[in-house]
């Protein structure tokens, strides 16, 4: 297959398959490159300028969000956030979404929702301590929806417990709008012995680029795109951007980076894992924020398949590899180290000092482009928001509950799946690898102890979508509270958040005002109870068939508790206990 | 009776981290000369003798549950047993 | 006493094995990586769970290839101290130093869950802290621990008294309700449940602590 | 090329868990006329063309590692390739 022409791109307006609009081609055309892009780099902008990579609809939003207190060490903008919790430790943790994939093969993509989250947090040089997760499916009527319940949370599980990460807790959640477009969303939580940690940036000239992990195949090429897309009925089929896990590598792949980082620290200038849009999107960003430029040659990629084109290995999600920065006098050490754990790592570039992306391939420069274009020169847009007609037409609506039989009530609503008991999925997560778990799921909280402290970290993962179809502000509002009670009741001091905003289609103004108004109300309450937003991820786009899902931000919050003896749990202890209600 | 043999394998853009894993463990073994291994699912399905529409059903029960289009593709045999 | 862990690429509760050992006994611990020749100057030898080369093909199946398993041999052979928990003992099986083989859970799905499970046989190096049929909560995590073996070894477990745990509850289909046998001299002993993470009251029992006090002390009978 | 397919399929007196479940679940797709599903393993291996003694290494690699005697049965085809 012969690639596209630059002006066949142009003429035929190939860019706008890949999600890139007129006006945003004629910008890079016009603006940034002041020539046409040829094939690789109009796949590159295109990749880089989805929402999924660049938040460009959601960073004006995602700015109304407190991410400051006098633990934060690194806020929004790394792979994850990191509060200090005293004697010089520092807990680290992130959410992700991987909706998109999940809904194509469920399995996979659950579990390697679950991979990357775990990079995100190695490759911050903090040791994972734990697994949470967030899942919301159609109702269970019929095999479909449970083939795919099943098949999410075997794949959650396959990976944590095969990587040895206890899954502490989550939720589950069934309701209509999720039939065809369900929710995962993965968090984890690291823990870094010492206040200093690695950023993801390439600086320094000359310093050099290094591969490691598993080699690269034709997987997910347009991942980070297709997960800035709806689904529609016939889109469905046609879709085949998903990537497989091998939770065996990232074992090895994790061992590795936080040795190296804690022994060798001084090797290592900077380390970033392959996310979505993998090497464009991990070098680009490395470079960017450093204020360098890059120079890689594919040749030295490991590759699984022949014949790939440079397009093709910038934008493959193959997944398990990482991204490193180092000092040309210690690379002899850090490709030994890898290979010790039998590891592929190679140098496939170097740092420049003049701010250029450029990308060889078979000894031909194929990509000469600012680098900054890739990342921090993305437009940002500013939706137009609309409130939603059923707030306006419902907001004198009272809701009654009539109730003839307060028993027969009260076992309906137990015989929910949304109320009922969530082991028969927990029960497949091993929530006590590493000997730490000090509460398991089917608590208010999953808390983990710190090995050798008295302390422990108690975590939780809650939304209510309905509330926040309801009232986005005060939905917001609540999924924080509700996330903040149960650290509380679990023995915890809230220390912060991270979230999971999941949402449709933002250039649907009352889809944006759900987005808008519901950030909005996080933001308050965080506010409120000092608990700054460090982390998190956007999954718009969620639709099928141009019905949108109800607005359902995750919220991920973090507690610690500064003594062990002080972890409660929620069950009755014993009989004849004097049972209080605390609040309004 | 109907016995229905399906074969399922990762499409070759995949990978096959089993495959991968089994092939180096044939070489720590001793055997070098082996080039390539993959690792598939094998089923066997036994369906009543006088099933309308087999192959039309055996067709939609691979592509919904034994084997997922986006990663993997499946070749069945259908024959008679006892 | 000095116990050896051995490490093969995808064990993940070798240092939960590690400190059961170092903090629960207080005894000398070393990691073994798999790719080591000797076992030199260890006394008994640990197998951690964990999902060795991904519990790829089958559970355990790989890493009976690796370096390390030679010396494990050696060892079993000389009649020292082998001990394989969940993963470590379905590699013991695939070894063929424990007869049988574990296969995928009843129920085809993975579980944990702290189980109930009942001392079969406390007559050993591994249980002679634990009363004659005691009942004890262990955790498990397995989605292949299926204990499965033939009519003819099974009676030869039972002549031998090889069955040294078993379940209360069967809850992964396992003959007999099988979770730890020993080989017929008693000095290797494989089982499915973790004993290293049922070591402190704290994480939900400390009922796994007698059976690594056994290992330093194994003459020493509590049951009177 | 000699490409060597193996077939590894619980013995009879093994429960086959997998296959239960997946029988289950082709029944709750509205397919109840299934009476049986067994699931086994598949694997493809590749060897050069001049391989001596092909057959007698296929037999010990399937021995010590494909299957285990305790549980599987295994047969094998050993067909050219390009
Ligand atoms: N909803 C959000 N709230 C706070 N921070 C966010 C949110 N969404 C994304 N971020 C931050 O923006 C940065 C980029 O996120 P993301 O693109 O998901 O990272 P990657 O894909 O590299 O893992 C991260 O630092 C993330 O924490």
């Amino acid at each position: 297959m012969t690639e596209p022409t630059a002006k066949q791109i142009k003429d035929e307006k190939i860019y706008q398959q890949w999600g890139l609009t007129d006006e945003e081609y004629n910008l890079i055309s016009e603006k940034i490159l002041h020539r046409l892009p040829n094939y690789t780099e109009a796949g590159l902008y295109s990749v880089m300028w989805s929402e999924h990579c660049s938040y460009k609809n959601s960073k004006k939003v995602l700015r109304k969000m407190p991410n400051h207190s006098d633990r934060v060490l690194a806020g929004p903008g790394e792979d994850a956030g990191i509060l200090d919790i005293g004697d010089n430790q520092a807990v680290v943790f992130k959410a992700e979404s991987h909706n998109h994939p999940s809904a194509v093969e469920p399995y996979q993509g659950a579990a390697t929702g679950v991979g990357g989250i775990i990079r995100d947090i190695f490759s911050m040089g903090a040791q994972p301590i734990a697994l949470m997760n967030s899942l919301k499916f159609g109702p269970l009527k019929d095999g479909k929806t449970k083939h795919l319940v099943n098949e999410v949370v075997a794949g959650i599980g396959g990976y944590g417990n095969c990587i040895g990460l206890p899954t502490i807790g989550g939720e589950v959640s069934f309701e209509d709008c999720y039939e065809h477009n369900p929710l995962v969303n993965a968090m984890c939580i690291g823990l870094l012995n010492s206040t200093d940690f690695k950023h993801g940036t390439a600086s320094g000239d000359k310093n050099l680029i290094v591969y490691v992990g598993a080699k690269t195949g034709r997987d997910g090429i347009h991942g980070a795109t297709f997960a800035s897309d709806e689904f529609t009925d016939t889109k469905n089929k046609q879709r085949s951007a998903v990537q497989v896990g091998n939770p065996f590598i990232e074992k090895l792949l994790m061992d590795a980076c936080v040795e190296i980082i804690e022994q060798h620290s001084n090797w290592i200038l900077g380390i970033q894992d392959m996310g979505a849009a993998g090497l464009v999107s991990s070098t680009a960003e490395m470079a960017s924020k450093a204020g360098s430029g890059l120079k890689l040659n594919l040749d030295r990629v490991p590759q699984r398949e022949t014949g790939m084109t440079a397009y093709e290995m910038m934008l493959s999600e193959s997944q398990e590899r990482m991204v490193l920065c180092v000092k040309p006098e210690f690379i002899d050490d850090v490709l030994m180290f890898f290979r010790h754990f039998e590891l592929d790592a190679v140098v496939i570039g170097e740092v420049t000092n003049d701010k250029q992306y450029r990308i060889y391939h078979h000894n031909e420069l194929v990509t000469d482009i600012p680098v900054d274009s890739l990342t921090e020169d993305v437009p940002e847009y500013d939706r137009v928001e609309k409130q939603p007609q059923r707030m306006i037409d419902d907001k004198d609506f009272h809701f009654e509950p009539k109730i003839s039989s307060l028993k027969e009530t009260w076992l309906d609503m137990l015989r929910r799946p949304n109320i009922a008991s969530k082991k028969y999925f927990y029960q497949t997560y091993d929530s006590q690898v590493k000997a730490n778990t000090l509460v398991r799921p089917g608590s208010d909280a999953g808390v983990v102890r710190i090995r050798g402290t008295k302390k422990a970290i108690a975590v939780t993962n809650d939304s209510n979508s309905k509330y926040v179809y309801l009232n986005p502000f005060v939905g917001g509002q609540i999924a924080v509270m509700e996330a903040a009670r149960n650290i509380v009741a679990s023995g915890g001091l809230p220390i912060g958040i991270t979230d999971c905003l999941n949402y449709g289609n933002p250039e649907d103004p009352e889809a944006f005002y759900e987005l808008d108004k519901s950030v909005e109300g996080i933001a308050s309450a965080c506010e409120i109870i000092d608990t700054p937003v460090i982390s998190g991820n956007v999954s718009l786009y969620n639709e099928y068939n141009e019905v949108a899902i109800y607005p359902s931000p995750m919220v991920g919050m973090v507690g610690l508790i500064d003594d062990i003896k002080k972890v409660t749990t929620s069950d009755f202890k014993h009989s004849q206990d004097l049972i209080y209600v605390l609040g309004q | 009776m109907k016995l229905v043999k399906v074969y399922v394998t990762l499409k070759d853009s995949v990978l096959d981290a089993q495959g991968e894993a089994i092939k180096s463990a044939i070489n720590t073994m001793g055997y070098d000369k082996i080039s390539d291994v993959h690792m598939g699912k094998y089923f066997e399905l036994k369906f009543a003798n006088d099933y309308q529409e087999l192959e039309n059903d055996v067709d939609k029960i691979c592509d919904d549950l034994l084997a997922n289009p986006n990663i993997e593709t499946y070749r069945y045999e259908i024959t008679e047993a006892e | 006493m000095k116990f050896a862990v051995v490490n093969f690429p995808g064990s993940n509760c070798d240092m939960d094995l590690f400190y059961a050992i170092r903090d629960g006994i207080k005894q000398a611990v070393e990691l073994v990586d798999y790719r080591a020749t000797s076992l030199d100057g260890f006394d008994g030898v640990l197998i951690p769970g964990g999902f060795s080369y991904g519990d790829y093909l089958r559970s355990g199946a790989i890493a009976v290839h690796a370096p390390i398993v030679k010396e494990i041999i050696r060892f079993a052979n000389e009649g020292k101290i082998v001990l394989g928990i969940c993963n470590g003992f379905q590699i013991l099986t695939e070894l063929g130093l424990l007869p049988g083989a574990l296969i995928q859970n009843e129920k085809s799905r993975f579980i944990c869950e702290t189980v109930d499970l009942e001392v079969e046989n406390n007559q050993t190096i591994f249980t002679s802290r634990y009363q004659p049929k005691e009942i004890i909560k262990v955790p498990i995590a397995h989605g292949e621990g299926r204990y499965y073996c033939d009519e003819a070894t099974l009676q030869e477990l039972k002549e031998n008294h090889q069955i040294i745990f078993k379940y209360k509850e069967n809850i992964n289909g396992s003959v007999d309700q099988i979770a730890g046998i020993a080989n017929k001299e008693k000095n290797v002993l494989g089982m499915m449940p973790h004993p290293e993470r049922a070591i402190e009251e704290i994480l939900g029992s400390d009922d796994g602590l007698k059976l690594f006090q056994s290992l330093i002390n194994p003459e020493v009978k509590v049951n009177d």
